[in-house]
Order: structure tokens, then C-alpha cells, then sequence
């Protein structure tokens, strides 16, 4: 399942949800990804206050979704959550949650990862962030993040 | 067509979304791109050679050399930062 | 941190516990692993009514603070958590929970699965599974939870 | 000293805990191993060269010719199952 949304959630609530009842699941891997408050697109770190996260409302929903049927065609999962939200955050703020149950501790792991890892550089969410000063600066897209995504592409050379 | 821009393209450009017209010969992605160039400004800066940009139509990632017609949404956006 | 306790934990608080208030987190990753409803070290699956898992009180502890130490040496973390708990558990009870915080995904996600991977082959814990005549069978050892551990053994060859 | 039973050990032997008085000859795990299965019966069925174990001297795993002394706590229990 997937959600965009600007409002937060609560991720121990959602992977408590998830797990519930179903007895064939072995094991529940969670990512969540905070606002943290120093920026890591620069060389020295400069502080951030708030961040802002555009999305490209339609195209969100049509990579989550893909990402989700790819990642479940992959790995054997009972269940997969996948929450983003868009907006303004501040530091310590939940900004993703991902979710997958599988009876298999190494399927829940690697689905999880390649879940994140994938959203990192398919789904359509640019990163505004403040500085003290209350001045905006677009995110730099990481080369780590394409290299990343790159590692599960069957395709790609060892 | 409908075009849509986001994060410094549309800080940049100063639009979110606009609709044009699109010529006989305008067949491809990079045919739009061109086009949008010509109007010159912002445009020309925004959408210039050395920038990094990424392109959806119809809310799928697509290459230069994909086709586009009239009715499609073509969407200009930079790599995504998301997560 | 490490628990080792025969009480049931609430997840979804253990999590939510660990992240509060600290800005330069920007990743969790846990992992929880449930009791399932069926045996897999057999070929034929057969259903589990219940589990109970035996350790070695003393040593239990020793290995779990060993092994939350070496990841932290290890991964730039902000924060470890390791509960596990011994005694009768039923299907869709919770065994083991482990949570990662760090300001980068990549060294939660690390940390998270290295910590699983070794607890499962170094922590002395034995699972003595019940069938539905209540049967009792020790689970054996998986060669493939001793190859994940030793994957993560600077060492060992690629 | 005290010798420490677990899992399908513990069962066979029908112990969890004893106490043994170390002969002076008996100096590594392996000297110990050996002073078991003389006992016979269960001993010499659950400490068999069959059967996979592991050895724990004051709660750190051990191996075969690592030295023991009287006063430690000697474990012997399966391959670990938890997780």
C-alpha cells in the first residue's frame, strides 16, 4: 500500500498495523527518514531549519506504486507499506516510511532497501531546505543515490 | 500540451504550468525542449545545455528521442531528492 | 541498548522512544522477527502452535552488549536498540526486535541487518518449537544464518 | 566446576547444572569433553564425535584446546537457534 500525504504518521502505529494477525510473516523491516537538522549536500554542514518537500502530485502515486509491484514480483512479501509525505517539516520531523513483511528475515531486509533506495531516485520529490536566515536552497541530487538504485538492476555487472 | 515544471525549474522559469501549442514538426521530446528555448530568458537559462534535467510525459519517465503529441503532459523537473 | 526479557514489546513504541528529540538522526531502520505458524527446517513445512526459546542467562547479555559494541565501532550510529526475549511465545508473538538510528540511511540499514545477522549465529538463545499434538522439537541451526554472519567478516574474502 | 547444560543437551542429558572436580590432567575443553563421556549412558550419546555442540568457557565461546581451570563456568549447548 502507498500514501502521500502532507500530514505526519505515526510509524510505530503503522508497523504495528501491518504485522497484525498475519502469523505467516517471520520478520518486519522498517525504514523511516527524518529531517535532520545540518544540510549534507555541502561541504561544510550549515544548519537547516525547515525543509520543504515539492512532489509532482499523479507521477508520486504512479512510481510508488510501480516501486511497490516491483519490489513484491522480487521478493516474497505478505506486505508492503510505503508513506511520503510532501510539505513543509522541520528537523526531527518523519519525512518516509517503508514497510515490508516477509516469512523470510533476508527478504524483508533487501526489499526494504531496494524500496528505499529506489524511491530515492524515481519518485518525483525535490527538497527545498531553509537556513537559519529563512533562506531556501534547492537539494542536490547524490550520485550515492543513483549508484545505490543502480546495485539492483539485474542488468548491471557485479 | 500541457507543461508543468517543478523545484528550480519552476523558481527559475517563475511558472508551474503552462499550455502550448505544439508546431507540425515538433515530434520529440528534445523538439519541445527546443522550443521552449526559443522563447528565450529564463527559458534559454533554465533548459540551457549544461543543466540537469529530467523529463515525464504522461507521468512516465522519458528520453529524448520519445514522441509527444498535443494532448500529452510533458512535465521538466530536476533529479529527484526525495526519501 | 540491549533487553533481554520473557515480557512481550510494543514495536511501534520502542521506535518512536528511540528517535524523540534527536535532530541528527535521519534514518531508522529495526527489524522485529515474529514467532511464524509453520517450521522451516524441514521440507515438508508442518504447523507450530508454539515456541519457546531457552538461553544462557549471563552470557546472553555479554554477547548482545559485544555485539551492539562492535557495530558501533563499526556505522556512524546516533542509537542502538536490541530486545529479545526468551520463554513460550505463540504465532504472530514478537521474538527480537532491533532498531538502527544514524544521520545516514545507508549506515542504519548496515548496522540493522549486520546486527540480526549476527545475533542469530553468536547469542545464545535455542528455539524448541511445539507442533499442534504439543510435540516438542529443538529447531536446528541454519547454515544460511552462519553464511549471512560471515558475510559481514572484514576477513573473509568477497 | 560448575558445567552448564542447554537445549537438546540439557534434555538428553536430563541436567541443566553440575558440579565436577577437575582431575589435575585435565587442563583444555577437550580434556573436559573426555572426562564426560567416560560417565557413559547419556554422556557418551550427547558428547559423541557426531553431534555438533559448541563450548562456552566463562560465558565466551571456546575452542577444543583452550585451557580450563577449576573455578570456571563450563557450557555446552548447540549451535545458537534465536534470532
Amino acid at each position: 500500500m502507498i500514501r502521500v500525504q502532507a500530514e505526519n504518521f505515526d510509524v510505530g502505529a503503522e508497523i504495528n498495523a501491518l504485522s497484525n494477525g498475519n502469523t505467516a510473516i517471520g520478520g518486519i523491516c522498517s525504514f523511516v527518514g527524518l529531517v535532520r537538522d545540518f544540510q549534507h549536500t555541502k561541504d561544510d554542514a550549515t544548519r537547516v531549519s525547515a525543509m520543504t518537500l515539492e512532489h509532482y502530485p499523479g507521477m508520486t502515486e504512479k512510481k510508488l506504486q510501480e516501486i511497490e509491484e516491483i519490489a513484491r514480483n522480487r521478493w516474497p512479501l505478505e506486505d508492503v507499506l510505503i508513506i511520503h509525505r510532501y510539505g513543509r517539516m522541520e528537523p526531527g520531523e518523519n519525512i518516509v516510511l517503508v514497510v515490508t513483511a516477509s516469512a523470510h528475515r533476508k527478504a524483508a531486509f533487501e526489499a526494504c532497501e531496494f524500496l528505499m533506495d529506489y524511491l530515492k531516485t524515481k519518485a518525483p520529490f525535490w527538497k527545498l531546505e531553509e537556513d537559519e536566515k529563512g533562506e531556501g536552497s534547492w537539494v542536490d541530487a547524490r550520485e550515492a543515490d543513483d549508484a545505490a538504485a543502480q546495485k539492483w538492476d539485474p542488468s548491471a555487472g557485479s | 500540451m500541457k507543461i508543468l515544471y517543478f523545484a528550480w525549474l519552476r523558481t527559475t522559469i517563475g511558472c508551474a504550468e503552462e499550455e502550448i501549442t505544439l508546431p507540425d514538426d515538433v515530434v520529440t521530446v528534445a523538439d519541445v525542449l527546443d522550443l521552449l528555448r526559443e522563447k528565450g530568458g529564463a527559458y534559454a537559462a533554465a533548459l540551457g545545455e549544461d543543466k540537469v534535467i529530467r523529463i515525464a510525459v504522461n507521468q512516465d519517465y522519458a528520453n529524448m528521442d520519445d514522441p509527444v503529441k498535443q494532448g500529452d503532459e510533458f512535465a521538466i523537473f530536476p533529479p529527484v531528492t526525495g526519501g
